[in-house]
């Protein structure tokens, strides 16, 4: 597993939408990556568990094009991709909420919810004068900020900067939400949102995977890990060191994975499930 | 065009003291802020009011033109001008002249000259020709090796000083008897660090040209560091008092004195006449430049230090 | 939906004297040019009650006429600014601009194509800086302070010393003009820059491009994530801006029709003053173009002012100086009370 | 209850160690608090609930000096207060957590321990010459990271901006827990915290709490609260809307409170407690 | 514990061509004069290869004491810069002090008293700009350029044209000096900087109040919040630039001994450019003193070797131009290698 040369492994049974292979990303005597592999099939809810520092966040970043990686291999359906920037990633369909959010601080929400996909008005004034649709952008943010239950938004031309840590993670989740087209990633997506706003994005979730688009969420937050999660990848010191189905293992095991009192094939331990296909939701 | 603000305002200040204009080229320059004082005190002689305006540095257009305009908008008689550039003003001071304000130039002439009423100046050409003939006849036969300490790339006065001196010395640009120049922006600092560097690539030099005292000050120090105060020819162009002290001490040979002081009052004088009676003054009219030196030389006019002393401007 | 409606309830019950107040803290909020704008209005009150000649619409167009060309640079610098860089070679790029167009008539080019050579060459030169800030990640500081040495040195080699006096009608066209209710002297070189500025604020505005500009200079990290066109964008900007700077050129030769390597060498510095006083935060990411043209026209208006006040050009510097300052503090002061 | 010129009415029994009375602060349209109340006794965990948006940040910043409300009195051990800068605040011996974790980027571990409180050598090395202890400022930062359990952080000279978002929050709690000597109010403390690193801030909470120090905890999760919690002080559109027991309520009342499908009073709501002291721990 | 020697043990067995990489990478990111060091030291090679006349002891010692002005110029900006800030008024507020310092003594003060009473005032110009960019919260941009305006304008209403040439050894006292080795020229000044420089570093890496001031141009409102002096830090960091220009006046003394009101009117800009090439980021919170000493070398070395490769002015500030682009182009590239 530390050997980033291993020889390709696809699954022969389904190609994973999005697969990596030995990822390694070092900042000076700091390695936040060590080797990480990753899958993730289509139409399945992946949950990301680990230890604060484990190496999520990195990981995530680099399938995101957010960052590049030293060594290792990125799959997108079985192609080997290499995002440069986080544009390509975007425009290959996946769509991330970042743990930092992501946000233009001194600027409004809904522009935020639209910014780099902004809508332009129909006909010449749109295509040649390049007029923005702020009307319908304002309208259609609004609509997605009440989707997600925020209410106390009071209008949707606040900056964002002044808006509370739940309205803000809101509007990263919004965002993505409106825009994923092939698979979504989420870091954290709930750590500020209260509980109904919480509920509500589980529940977008659940209707992102049901709508066939595979869903990675990463969370520290362990009844809502087993409540959603088709599979779950556990990571530690910058490694997949397990992935476990909800069904096949407790929470408890799970944390000792997480915490390192547990390895795979230790006693006790519930079984690996490292590329096999998740189950179809249809 | 005639509007009514021009007319109307000169027309009311008719009744109060005369009001004249100065733009001088900067604040900056130690010249130009004699010439504003002796403006001014000259101004106070004959009851008239002097509003001095200047641009930001030498070259500023841009500046004198707004300095002009807002002048004229005032309502003044006259507008006494060092003009930055000869030609980049000249648009406004023919408004300036359509709107019945005289205009007279300081120092600088512009190009054509017809574009002022008057022009009191120094021949900068003539000062740098000075300072050249000084400087060739101090070495006599030697064969000279010359550093020149020019002033900011491009000025107008620093051209025709240069110019001045390349003739008075019988050189041409380029020619090998030339070892080297640098920028000084007429600052002492500046030319102290030019000089050294051009003294660390080659310390075998017999004269040097400066644009300005402060220059020439530089210069110096950095000649004497290198151990030959004395041994090299340098010359200058100005004639402020702390120059000519300098003359005096023997710190360079020689300077060339400009009368900021004359031109300052002809200048005022001209415009309180033309405030009373609508006189008007024409042509140019220069004002000198007169070689101080204590070390006079065959065929050379020249004045002593305490000469200079007396008739020094600042 | 209930919620939010009692929301907003909460506040409108709050009552009248508050509304308003409220009402004023949003307007300074969304506009950060109002308070700029306010301390130019009290400039144009005061100078017009001290002085007799202030206030005639003779003045008034020549106030603006000065204004003009530091004001086209400013525009360039602020879309610079907003990124969160700064330009400092604004101006030598625009004096090449006036010399390459006066030269190259004056040696027999047809105008309108030595028009055409200069935009080039000053497109291009703010494209260098564009792709050196952007592609090498160098800070905009240092590249645009090398370009503008390297500028004002080539400047000077092209000229020779010379200055080059223009009377061609394309190049001083925007020094001319007519009168408006047969008064108001309106230059073509003032209907550019309003076109301009329009223009501008439009583009920033109302387009995404614009967005993406601000976005960028809020923050960087966040508009990569984003996956804003990061690079393209930031590069668009100082190409952009090195179109404007040669219309500032244009409108310099209508000023003054004569092209002068020495000229404006505190241009970048008043451009940038231009920008700060209207609002605009050298951070980036926060400010607008209708701040920059008031902060324009505050100094111009006090270098004007105080020349009808009769002040003396040190006591103009040291009061410059001090009302600059003042105009600034009286925006922060509005934006306090509005806090 | 919106009328901030409400009497003042202080508990006769107990003075509470902080309290605040019709706390109001507007931005422009939106106004974050709204006549707020709030009551702080001695050795108590305070918890504070609320939607997101609902003001609680801004209510702990009018509390530590963060923020100056428009209107309203804040009572420290019943001596009306006005603190003009988060210092004075902190002078008095209150210690914040804030929701944005107020942490230098550029600057390291160690050093935003410290911030503002640096160590000094001893002797006229450190009076003389102001030298700073660096080795015992590394060692105490180091001890205080370890004992929240955040064992991933690979040195203690590591760059703030390059942690993880749960390192960082460690260090602001570690922050916190080291220097507050009256009270301390953290807001959302665990919310990007792993499952172990949330233990231990929660068993830190407790000995805070046992030490006889009151501590204010803003958070959503609502198992956390009712564990921990003495009382609960559900807050609601920028204002307290009742304060219960954990003991007196569960938890789907307290989300009801929290939403406004319920409200003090109504059949079926909990019993409120306002202004009566908390039962003492000993 | 034994999760994080286990992390430790990860990176280490990582091996010998990566252990390498990574030492260098860490070197450079703790290290940020380093990129700008490197840069000095190939300009120097490149120069002492290329000319007789550079590598000469006579001719380092003139580049050092050509650069002290700037660089104590620099001193005082980059502290003001590390807090976010920026000064555009220090070399008029220098240029006030050399004028205070000449103009007493020649007209009769004790010399000491001189010194005193320039360095008060220098002391009391920077605390100015410092009160007003810290109690009214106005841009430091403006509130400098306004101080730079008015200062200006004082120093020539003080000076009425004239310049005063120093005479009295102990304003000119920085000039002198000693030989080291027999050969190397030693002068006060460069010693005086030396502990300039040493002092402003312990400051700010060993003692609280440097912390403070970086925490306050990395995140002022973070560092509000964490209970830091933020104004007083804000305003002392002014008031000891002050102080510090008041010393770079001594050093301009010491080299030309005549105060001259229209010295230095590049030094604000010059003092900026060291800092930014000395690797002090314009944002404020990231930098140090050290690099801005290279910085200022940088620019020194440059237009010394230039000159001693005979390279005509104008096409030296062509190379000038590049070659700062260069620097920071090169510092730019070792970071990024390590990252
Ligand atoms: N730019 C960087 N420079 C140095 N170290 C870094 C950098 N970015 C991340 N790290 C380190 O890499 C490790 C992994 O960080 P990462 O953010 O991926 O963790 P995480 O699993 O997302 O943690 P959390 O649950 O706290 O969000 C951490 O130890 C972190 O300190
Ligand atoms: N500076 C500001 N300008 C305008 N509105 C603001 C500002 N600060 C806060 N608000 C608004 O005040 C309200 C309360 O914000 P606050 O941060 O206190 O909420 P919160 O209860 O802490 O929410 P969360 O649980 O999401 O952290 C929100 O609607 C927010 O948008
Ligand atoms: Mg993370
Ligand atoms: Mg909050």
């Amino acid at each position: 597993m530390t050997s980033p040369a291993a020889a390709p492994e696809t699954s022969p049974a389904t190609t994973p939408a999005l697969q990596a292979r030995g990822l390694v990303k070092r900042y000076g005597r700091v390695t936040a990556i060590d080797g990480a592999d990753f899958d993730l099939y289509a139409g399945e809810v992946l949950a990301v568990v680990g230890d604060n520092g484990a190496g999520k966040s990195s990981l995530i970043k680099a399938l995101s094009g957010a960052l590049i990686p030293d060594e290792g291999r990125i799959l997108l359906d079985g192609q080997e991709t290499r995002f440069h920037s986080p544009l390509e990633a975007r425009q290959a369909g996946i769509e991330t909420v970042h743990q930092t959010l992501a946000l233009a601080p001194a600027m409004d929400i809904a522009t935020n919810l639209f910014l780099g996909r902004e809508l332009r008005r129909s006909g010449p004034v749109g295509s040649l004068f390049r007029l923005l649709d702020q009307a319908s952008m304002r309208r259609q943010a609004q609509e997605q900020l009440d989707a997600l239950g925020i209410e106390t938004v009071q209008h949707i031309g606040q900056i964002v900067e002044t808006l509370s840590g739940g309205q803000r993670q809101a509007v990263a989740v919004a965002r993505a939400a409106m825009f994923g087209s092939r698979m979504v990633i989420m870091d954290e997506p709930t750590a500020a949102l209260g509980v109904k706003e919480s509920r509500q994005v589980l529940d977008l979730i659940r209707r992102i995977r049901d709508r066939g688009m595979p869903v990675v969420l990463i969370s520290h937050d362990m009844p809502q890990v087993f409540e959603l999660a088709d599979r779950i990848h556990v990571h530690r010191l910058g490694r997949r060191v397990a992935v476990v189905r909800p069904a096949d293992a407790t929470m408890s095991q799970v944390v000792s994975l997480m915490t390192g009192a547990l390895r795979i094939g230790d006693e006790g331990a519930p079984p690996d499930v490292t590329d096999q296909p998740a189950p179809r939701i249809s | 065009t005639q509007t009514k603000s021009g007319s109307d305002s000169s027309g009311g200040s008719s009744s109060g003291p005369v009001k004249v204009g100065l733009v001088t080229k900067t604040d900056t320059n130690p010249y130009f802020v004699k010439l504003r004082e002796s403006a001014k005190a000259a101004a106070e002689a004959k009851g008239a009011t002097l509003i001095a305006v200047a641009g930001k540095f030498d070259g500023d257009n841009e500046g004198q033109v707004a300095a002009i305009e807002n002048l004229v908008q005032q309502g003044v008689k006259g507008i006494l001008i060092t003009p930055s550039n000869s030609t980049g003003i000249l648009g406004a001071l023919k408004q300036a002249k359509d709107k019945g304000v005289l205009v007279i130039a300081l120092d600088t002439e512009t190009d054509p000259k017809d574009a002022v009423d008057a022009t009191y100046a120094t021949n900068n050409v003539t000062a740098g020709e000075l300072q050249g003939k000084y400087v060739k006849a101090s070495l006599g036969q030697t064969a000279p090796k010359v550093l020149l300490m020019d002033g900011t790339p491009g000025g107008t006065v620093d051209q025709q000083r240069h110019r001045g001196f390349l003739q008075g010395m019988g050189l041409k640009d380029g020619d090998p008897a030339i070892l080297g120049a640098a920028p000084t922006n007429g600052d002492q600092n500046k030319a102290q660090a030019a000089m050294e560097n051009l003294l660390q690539r080659n310390a075998s030099i017999n004269a040097v040209y400066t644009i300005n005292e402060p220059a020439a000050r530089g210069a110096v120090a950095a000649l004497a560091a290198k151990g030959l105060s004395g041994k090299v020819a340098v010359g200058s162009i100005d004639g402020g008092c702390q120059g000519v002290a300098d003359v005096k001490a023997g710190k360079y040979l020689a300077t060339v004195m400009q009368f900021p002081k004359k031109m300052a009052e002809q200048g005022v004088d001209a415009v309180v006449a033309f405030g009373k009676d609508g006189t008007k003054p024409s042509g140019f009219q220069d004002t000198g430049a007169q070689l101080i030196t204590d070390k006079p030389l065959p065929g050379l006019d020249s004045k002593d230090s305490t000469w200079g002393a007396q008739n020094c401007w600042g | 939906m209930a919620t939010r409606t009692e929301a907003r309830a909460a506040d409108t019950d709050s009552g009248g004297a508050l509304g308003l107040r409220n009402r004023t803290t949003d307007a300074f909020l969304h506009n950060p040019a109002l308070g700029p704008l306010g301390a130019l209005i009290i400039a144009v009150i005061v100078f017009s009650a001290t002085t007799s000649t202030f206030l005639t619409v003779d003045n008034l167009s020549l106030v603006v006429q000065q204004s003009l060309v530091v004001a086209t640079l400013a525009l360039g610098q602020t879309l610079i600014v907003l990124t969160g860089g700064i330009d400092l070679a604004n101006a030598a790029i625009m004096v090449l601009g006036t010399m390459l167009f006066a030269r190259l008539v004056t040696e027999g080019t047809v105008p309108v194509l030595a028009l055409l050579v200069g935009f080039g060459v000053c497109a291009l030169l703010g494209a260098v800086s564009g792709g050196l800030v952007t592609w090498l990640n160098l800070p905009p500081f240092i590249v645009t302070l090398g370009m503008l040495t390297v500028i004002l040195a080539i400047g000077r080699l092209y000229s020779q010393g010379n200055s080059w006096p223009v009377t061609d009608s394309l190049l001083g066209v925007l020094g001319q003009g007519g009168y408006l209710f047969g008064q108001l002297r309106v230059t073509h070189g003032m209907t550019l820059a309003v076109v301009m500025f329009a223009i501008a604020w439009y583009a920033l505005t109302k387009t995404a491009w614009g967005r993406h500009v601000y976005a960028l200079g809020n923050d960087p990290e966040a508009a990569r994530l984003t996956g804003i066109h990061v690079g393209r964008t930031r590069f668009s900007v100082y190409l952009i801006a090195g179109v404007i700077y040669a219309f500032a050129a244009w409108q310099a030769l209508g000023r003054i029709p004569n092209a002068d390597p020495n000229a404006f060498q505190t241009g970048n510095l008043d451009s940038i003053t231009a920008v700060v006083i209207g609002g605009t935060s050298l951070f980036g990411g926060r400010g607008s173009v209708i701040g920059t043209v008031v902060g324009a026209l505050i100094v111009a208006v006090l270098r004007s002012g105080l020349t009808q006040a009769g002040i003396d050009s040190l006591y103009q510097d040291v009061a410059t100086g001090v009302l600059v300052i003042a105009a600034v503090a009286f925006d922060q002061l509005a934006r306090r009370r509005s806090r």
